[in-house]
């Protein structure tokens, strides 16, 4: 279970009390009747699903009620920032699936030949 | 047609319930309404309303029998104690400030169950997983949080006391949820 | 006869803790047995000379006693209070004796001396691991028939529960500063550290009595104090602090992720007569902000021939036995180890008058100290020996002992032999919070290396043995200063991990490495020979580490082992998952509170007493409870249902709608908002006026549908089906909050804030006009689709003229607590008019009879509006709204999609199956090609005859044409039509 | 290959099996090969074996970040069913069904399917709607699937509960009989076996860390730890982290990762006979041949990798299945752990080429990708050797998310009203 920081209620709150929302930072297309299919496809389905870090929306649905984004790596769930929604995507440095978190508790598995 | 005049049937009628350490019982009939109000236009609201809209996260202002609760960055619980049983004072008086607002008035849609004694805290932990100790939910913080598998409004009235606020079909299941809390709490 | 001796004739007089003159009975396997409290199930046993307690898992090999705690592989057990309160596979190292209580063994037919079931261990060298992989296939039926079932039974341990438990279990959210799991000495240091800066302190540990390896370990005092009576007064004091928490009998099964800690607490099943409020056991759900990780090591076993007999042990549980609980483990204890503590187990039990009868140390030259002792006892000690096999069908009688290399084996008569290999820091804990271990070459042992959250480990866990350093880095852990002092007699080393000597890779010999699931040294390196270079490859093709104790004994040996046929170093081999839960937890604790009216909460309408009243059935929708219809005296379901429907259309009905969802929308770009929500357009739409709207996703299919009114230019009452209430507002949030933040719009959940009654049918108006003031009613003044704020017998009200079922028809919102007292004063009037109440069914034919879909039923989320031919109400001229471009898309607007048509049965008796698949030739082969299904199915009372809602591939550019239904038993003819069957004018509903 | 058999294991048990020689190979890599296969689960070592099997293709490598068999194949619930509604769904989960029937035999490696039947209970009337929809699609294309009473849905399970009292009562069941589960090792070390007997070559401990391209963008090969590797085509089945591969190439696909949890009692005797879903309160069990009960939890609400999750997912399938099977409520939670599985908006694979010749994609399998796995594999090389999809897996191309042609077999059980 999560510990998500809320950038409104500005406390540390359960996952129980929030919703995840999907990656952050795609915009609706302002002319969203002209685009092509190809470009449809791209804004309504393809996900960077990045293994690392990843900017996600969440609601805290059962809170103040508030979409937000967060930074989180998605190999240790460990979360880098929260903010508030509307703001530009913060830049963190790459965390990548480093040797500092560990993937999986195979991660101490050595290797089989 | 005055034999027609509807009497109102409250929910958790009958229920009752508690242990040596907690007492749980259901709150009288209040107004209420779900105020929604952009920052700068807080302060119009609150003269008419004769409560100040608290601005911090998780706290609440209390006079007159009335209580502001901060829900989030735009929106407001306020919770008239008592009140008229037709037609909501709460509706009328952000009317009259003119400011920009959203008030629905939520007085039925909302029940409340009052949680007191020794043994509150550790009750409502038995759903909610918020820290309920006096240092992170003091004496007259409010938050928006879940209990079991319901969403409530938890207001901590004093060191001992809390008001649940549940929609009006979690109810039963709030309140079977605290009794059990309840008895566990008394352990 | 005293209390003390019937407690046991190996119960030592003087030793242990327990209080001889308080006793309990319990039985096993039907025998009755005293004890005392605080004995375990196994101590109690030992007492009485039981060694044998259960089965093995494949072979059936009698089995006894390993340990005194938690890593019991062996000594499962069935315990139960009464029929219905019985668990299978308890650790009878764990389980607590209450009186009264009645344990059975397992995994035996048809007694546990004989055994039907221990033939498998004549057949062994066929059951080598795996062997099911290669053979059971031929013939290919008989897998299923006839090797599965055999298989199957033949597995399995306990006893499933075959009666509803009960007892009650209860769960807790907590927090905390730190938690400290383990309360050893290194657990209690650092609670007190901890405790003295003030920090909140949860201590946890999952003995009755804190202590951890002071149980056994008498020699060692703290601050000149026995230890365990140290450990004792310790907790005393801490339990006294206000900002401490300290849970004896607890658990800490599982640490996930951001601090967050499972907890069991184990209430009542060591009490004998446990109080009705008391939970059979509690969860604790804690966030802690630091974790100490102080969960001790747990001793390995030697790995040799015929290792498993009853009556081997671990030497620390034969001390913890002596000790702590005052049992003798044998009269002639034979003594086998690599490592010093085995040593100090021999001489407890030699003071205690207990004759070893020798201690074989593999090791050529153990300490001095070591030697000196056991010479002063008069031990002997066998130095650079091996024990290579044991003796004793369901007890061990005899160990052959051997110099290490071979030679010169004797055998030796023993009743016990209690071995040690050393010991395995427990880091099981820090795996489950994801840090990574490195390996002690010089110790072989894994230990705690990077962290991943915020803990960190101290004392055995953390490979630190010398008592001074374990004290220091409790306190440091603590984060406070204590000053404290320990000291004990012996400095411990050794240890091996492996197979020992006679067990090698040229030997053929049963030495057991996994115990409950009787995985032997060679069974590993056969999965080596076979392929299986992965540590995770060999677990599961050998299935070690994989029983009940999950790997807790087993996991180093036989990773040594592997290592060894590998040839490789150990850490190039790694080590198998550690998993939660750490012991194996309760369904009924993990479920809490969350069992029968709490496992799901149940929501009641304000009316839903007055409709149970009326006799109604209830129907689940969702959470939601919904009257389904009202059976009068001797009506089955579908003559209520006709009746109901008749009515409704010749009088009228009332109908409970307050599971709609409502949402209040409000502000001045309110219909700004709507438009970019709904297809439909609403800035025409006039205050008093209501209409129906779509709903899409950006994707274009119809995601929920509803009528929404305009109370005033920047206030709209919008209504959503009633399971989609919840997401239809998130949705909506989604886009205010973050594609549309420059609306001046607020949303808010209004469902439960009005009660909903509606009227429907010819006489509604007459109904209802007694009871509503400030709203004129007649057809001119609020004609169908109007809305009005009015009051309603005293109550605001919000009053629709709407109609779901093609009838003049009136909804009547009142605030809820209003809604029994308007409900029962319109019913009152209503029903000597002759109206009807009506619930969700008729509701269904009513308004399948007009053609009116029902979303989630007639649609399922791949339905366009058009497709369900509701292309009027997507706007046309809307510059944008959600779905606008996803509705274009090839394949949405294609020729041939399914379209929602009506289909009419060409005999008018027969009702069509709801999920019928229709098809243009019945007589086609399979697999057959398939056109759509029916989605709605009635029979129409008022119709006087079925009528049908379908999707049909063209569906609508094959009005008339014959199709066909083929159902399981038969094939129904049927025709395409319209949706409309009633009233096809549509005059009615504007009354 | 030496054959696998009674007579072989009784040859063995007189001589202490020290005959068994290794089930498969583990050879250096080669510097190139026709085809690699990214992901030694059951699909891409299934995909291999297929190659040399039916397409005469041995040159083939599967290459393996960590121990084959241990992704999802070695993490799921092992149920089989193919009772899927629509066409697509229905065409290659029955043509894997078919597989699953005699795949021990044709590997010669007892993978233990054991067709004991999925029942799926129904609670409401929208259930009841949604499932016969199902069973008469599945009849007429041919699929068993059957309509049962609750009181023959209770014959079938004794344990079930079907007390109209019950918080979700049940209403009815839908029962395929063919449906059930098989042991997961076994397939990926079946079809490891029999791969590698006939020369593929499978490389573990090897990470993917790029895709070499060509300059009219055709693949060339995979940069590896194990260094460059090279290839004509690449087939990428790697579940969870088929983005990230899918990524090397550049080519960005429809998915999200999740977190799906599971877990096991300890062991009993037999009690549950076959397996039992309710999508209505989320509850998955059957009872292995070693006497746990397996049970499918839920997944975890965000993308992540950890193959760890929350302790709520837990709880909330043990509330669901201790209120359908109370006499479980003191049964022991033995193990929990989690997959990582790649899920497609519209819940359905994708199977087909992508826009990098050489390169073919087999992902988003989500949380059903086990019962698939010999006919994903049987189709997945068919599309590798031919170049273009087999009839049976023609609409699970990439392609279906631009024209809106989706299979939405989640919609498809829309929560109705």
């Amino acid at each position: 279970m999560l510990l998500i920081h809320c950038p409104y209620c500005e406390e540390d709150r359960s996952e129980l009390e929030f919703r995840w929302a999907g990656e952050a930072h795609i915009a609706r297309p302002e002319n969203i009747a002209a685009i092509s299919d190809e470009e449809f496809a791209e804004y309504f389905f393809l996900r960077n699903n990045e293994k690392g870090l990843t900017y996600e929306r969440w609601r805290h649905i059962h809170g103040c009620g508030r979409f937000f984004n967060a930074a989180r790596d998605t190999v240790s769930d460990r979360f880098l920032t929260t903010y508030k929604a509307g703001l530009p995507k913060q830049v963190l440095p790459e965390t990548g699936a480093s040797e500092k978190t560990v993937e999986t508790y195979e991660a101490t598995e050595g290797d089989a030949r | 047609m005055a034999d027609h005049i509807a009497v109102r049937t409250l929910p958790l009628t009958g229920f009752h319930g508690g242990s040596s350490a907690v007492r749980l019982e259901a709150a009288a009939p209040a107004e209420r309404i779900s105020l929604r109000v952009r920052a700068e236009d807080v302060a119009a609201l609150s003269g008419p309303l004769g409560i100040d809209l608290p601005v911090k996260p998780k706290t609440s202002s209390s006079d007159n029998g009335r209580t502001a609760l901060w829900l989030g960055p735009d929106e407001w619980l306020v919770i008239a104690e008592g009140g008229s049983d037709v037609g909501n004072s709460l509706m009328q008086a952000a009317k009259n400030s003119g400011a920009l607002h959203s008030a629905a008035d939520v007085s039925h849609r909302n029940t409340a169950i009052l949680v007191s004694g020794q043994g509150a805290a550790a009750a409502i932990n038995a759903g909610c997983p918020q820290d309920l100790s006096l240092k992170a939910f003091p004496v007259g913080a409010c938050s928006r949080t879940v209990l079991g598998k319901v969403e409530i409004v938890l207001l901590r009235t004093a060191e001992e006391a809390f008001r649940v606020e549940v929609w009006r079909s979690f109810s039963d299941y709030a309140f079977g949820l605290l009794a059990e809390g309840a008895q566990d709490a008394a352990v | 006869m005293s209390a003390s001796s019937n407690s046991g004739a190996y119960r030592i007089k003087g030793a242990g803790r327990l209080t001889p003159a308080r006793t309990a009975r319990f039985t096993f396997d039907g025998k009755s047995y005293t004890a005392l409290e605080g004995d375990t199930v196994a101590s109690a046993l030992l007492a009485h000379g039981v060694h044998l307690l259960g089965r093995s898992f494949k072979y059936h090999r009698p089995r006894g006693i390993l340990s005194a705690g938690p890593e019991e592989p062996n000594a499962l057990i069935d315990v139960s209070r009464d029929a219905a309160r019985r668990q299978p596979n308890v650790r009878a190292t764990v389980q607590e004796v209450f009186d009264g209580a009645k344990i059975a063994s397992q995994n035996r037919w048809p007694s546990l001396k004989f055994d039907v079931g221990a033939i498998n261990n004549l057949f062994s060298p066929f059951f080598a691991a795996g062997f099911y992989y290669k053979t059971f296939m031929w013939p290919r039926e008989a897998w299923v028939k006839v090797y599965e079932p055999f298989i199957r039974r033949a597995a399995g341990l306990g006893v499933a529960p075959t009666e509803e438990d009960p007892d009650h279990y209860a769960s807790r959210y907590a927090h905390c500063d730190v938690l400290i799991a383990g309360a050893g000495v290194a657990g209690l240091t650092a609670a007190l550290s901890a405790a003295a800066t003030g920090q909140s302190v949860f201590l946890v540990d999952e003995q009755p009595q804190v202590g951890g390896a002071l149980h056994y370990d008498a020699a060692t005092t703290i601050d000149g104090q026995n230890g365990y009576d140290w450990a004792q007064r310790t907790a005393a004091k801490l339990r006294a602090m206000p900002n401490v928490t300290v849970l004896t009998r607890t658990t800490v099964f599982g640490y996930y992720n951001h601090g967050f800690l499972g907890l069991v607490e184990r209430v009542t099943d060591h009490v004998a007569k446990p109080g009705k409020d008391l939970p059979r056991e509690r969860l604790w759900q804690v966030r802690a902000k630091r974790v100490v990780l102080a969960t001790g090591s747990i001793e390995r076993h030697m790995v040799f021939a015929n290792n498993d007999r009853p009556g081997i042990m671990l030497a620390s549980a034969a001390r913890t036995f002596l000790n702590h609980h005052g049992v003798a483990v044998g009269r002639q204890v034979g003594v086998y180890t690599a490592h010093d503590s085995a040593y100090e187990a021999a001489f407890d039990l030699k003071r205690a008058g207990v004759s070893i009868a020798a201690i074989v140390d593999n090791r050529p030259d153990p300490s001095e100290a070591l030697l000196a002792e056991a010479r002063a006892l008069g031990i002997s000690v066998l130095s650079g020996h091996a024990v290579t096999d044991t003796g004793g069908r369901l007890r061990t009688s005899s160990m052959t002992v051997a110099r290490n290399g071979g030679g010169d084996a004797r055998k030796i008569a023993v009743d016990a032999l209690i071995v040690s290999a050393g010991w395995t820091p427990s880091v099981h804990l820090f795996s489950q919070s994801r840090g990574k271990l490195r390996f002690d070459e010089a110790n072989q042992r894994f230990l705690p290396d990077i962290y991943a959250q915020d803990c960190v480990s101290i004392g055995a866990c953390n490979g630190t043995d010398d008592l001074a350093e374990l004290i220091g880095e409790a306190i440091a852990a603590g984060g406070g200063s204590v000053a404290l002092s320990g000291e004990n007699r012996f400095e411990w080393t050794g240890g091996m991990i492996g197979a020992a000597e006679g067990a090698g890779p040229d030997t053929t010999v049963k030495a057991f490495v996994d115990f409950q699931h009787d995985v032997t040294a060679k069974d590993i390196r056969l999965a080596v020979r076979e392929g299986m270079h992965s540590i995770e490859h060999i677990k599961r093709f050998t299935t070690n580490g994989m029983a009940s104790d999950q790997g807790k004994l087993s996991n180093m040996h036989g990773l040594a082992i592997a290592a060894e046929m590998l040839d490789r170093p150990i850490p190039k081999v790694g080590l198998t998952t550690f998993r939660a839960p750490y012991t194996p937890v309760t369904y009924g604790t993990l479920v809490g509170h969350s069992r029968g009216e709490l496992f799901d909460p149940a929501r009641k309408t304000p009316m839903h007493a007055l409709e149970t009243a009326e006799g109604a059935e209830f129907e689940d929708v969702g959470n939601w409870k919904r009257a389904w219809y009202y059976p009068k005296r001797g009506e089955d379901m579908l003559a209520a249902v006709n009746r109901e429907c008749r009515t409704v259309r010749e009088v009228a009905g009332v109908f409970n709608g307050s599971t709609l969802g409502k949402i209040e929308v409000v502000g001045p770009d309110a219909a700004e908002f709507l438009n970019l929500l709904y297809t439909n357009a609403w800035g025409n739409l006039k205050p008093g006026k209501s209409r129906y709207g779509i709903m899409t996703r950006e994707d274009g299919f119809v995601y929920d549908d509803g009528v929404v009114g305009r109370l005033a230019e920047d206030r709209f009452h919008v209504t959503t089906t009633t399971g989609g209430a919840p997401r239809v507002l998130h949705h909506m949030e989604d886009y205010l909050q973050t594609e549309f933040p420059h609306l001046r719009v607020w949303l808010t959940s209004t469902t439960e804030q009005w009660a909903v009654i509606a009227v429907q049918g010819p006489k509604a108006r007459e109904i209802i006009e007694p009871f509503v003031e400030g709203v004129d009613l007649s057809n001119e003044a609020f004609p169908h689709m109007s809305v009005a704020e009015c009051s309603v017998m005293g109550a605001p009200a919000r009053l629709f003229r709407v109609s779901f079922t093609g009838e003049l028809g009136y909804e009547i919102n009142v605030p809820a607590d209003y809604g029994p007292a308007v409900w029962k004063a319109i019913w009152e009037r209503a029903e000597p008019m002759g109206a009807c109440l009506y619930g969700t069914e008729t509701m269904h034919v009513l308004r399948a009879e007009k053609g009116y879909i029902i979303v989630g039923q007639d649609t399922d989320g791949t339905v366009t509006p058009d497709d369900a031919g509701l292309a009027w109400a997507v706007s046309s001229k809307k510059p944008d709204f959600v779905g606008i471009r996803g509705l274009k898309r090839p394949d949405l607007v294609r020729e041939g999609r399914k379209q929602l048509v009506g289909l009419l049965t060409k005999d008018p008796n027969v009702v069509l199956e709801e999920g019928g698949q229709i098809v243009v030739d019945p007589n086609q082969p399979k697999p057959m090609t398939m056109l759509g299904h029916v989605t709605s199915a009635y029979w129409s009372e008022n119709c006087g005859r079925s009528i049908a809602l379908a999707l049909v591939a063209g569906g609508r550019a094959r009005m008339g044409e014959t199709l066909y239904v083929p159902l399981a038993d038969r094939t129904i003819e049927v025709e395409v039509t319209d949706m409309v069957f009633f009233d096809k004018q549509g005059g009615r509903i504007h009354g | 290959m030496r054959r696998y058999s009674v007579f072989a294991v009784a040859r063995e048990a007189m001589r202490a099996h020290k005959g068994w020689e290794a089930q498969w190979s583990s050879p250096e890599p080669r510097s190139a090969y026709d085809v690699i296969i990214v992901g030694a689960g059951g699909h891409g070592l299934g995909a291999a074996y297929y190659l040399a099997k039916e397409h005469g293709i041995t040159n083939v490598a599967v290459i393996e970040k960590g121990w084959l068999g241990g992704g999802n194949t070695g993490r799921n619930t092992t149920i089989i069913r193919s009772n899927y509604l629509y066409e697509e769904s229905m065409d290659i989960y029955e043509h894997s069904l078919k597989l699953w029937e005699g795949l021990s035999q044709d590997l010669n490696y007892n993978v233990m399917y054991s067709p004991r039947g999925v029942m799926m209970l129904s609670h409401n009337t929208h259930d009841m709607q949604s499932f016969k929809r199902h069973i008469n699609a599945n009849r007429l294309y041919g699929i068993d699937n059957e309509w049962l009473t609750p009181e023959e849905a209770k014959a079938y399970v004794p344990v079930l509960d079907i007390a109209k009292t019950a918080r979700y009562p049940i209403n009815g069941a839908a029962l395929q009989r063919r449906g059930g589960t098989a042991r997961h090792d076994a397939v990926a070390w079946g079809y490891a076996r029999a791969a590698s007997d006939r020369g593929v070559h499978i490389i573990q401990n090897c990470e993917v860390t790029g895709i070499r391209r060509g300059p009219n963008g055709e693949v060339l090969g995979v940069e590896t730890s194990k260094g460059f590797i090279g290839a004509k085509k690449i087939g990428v089945s790697a579940a969870g982290h088929s983005s990230v591969v899918m990524e090397m190439a550049g080519v960005r696909v429809p998915l999200h990762s999740t977190p799906l949890q599971a877990l096991v009692s300890e062991p009993l005797k037999p009690i549950f006979p076959c397996v039992v879903m309710s999508n209505t309160v989320h509850a998955y069990i059957s009872q292995s041949d070693k006497g746990e009960l397996v049970i499918g939890a839920g997944t975890d609400q965000y993308n992540s990798y950890s193959q760890t999750g929350g302790l709520q997912i837990i709880t909330h399938t043990l509330d669901a299945i201790c209120e359908l099977f109370p006499i479980f409520r003191r049964v022991k939670m033995m193990r929990q752990w989690g997959g990582i599985t790649d899920n497609t908006p519209d819940r359905s694979p994708i199977q087909g080429v992508t826009p990098v010749p050489g390169l073919f994609v087999n992902c988003g399998w989500g949380t059903g990708g086990f019962k698939a796995t010999p006919g994903s594999a049987n189709l997945f090389a068919h599309l590798i050797a031919r170049g273009e999809p087999h009839r049976l897996a023609a609409g699970l191309t990439l392609d279906r998310f631009r024209t809106g042609r989706l299979i939405d077999e989640a919609a498809a059980a829309a929560v109705a009203h």
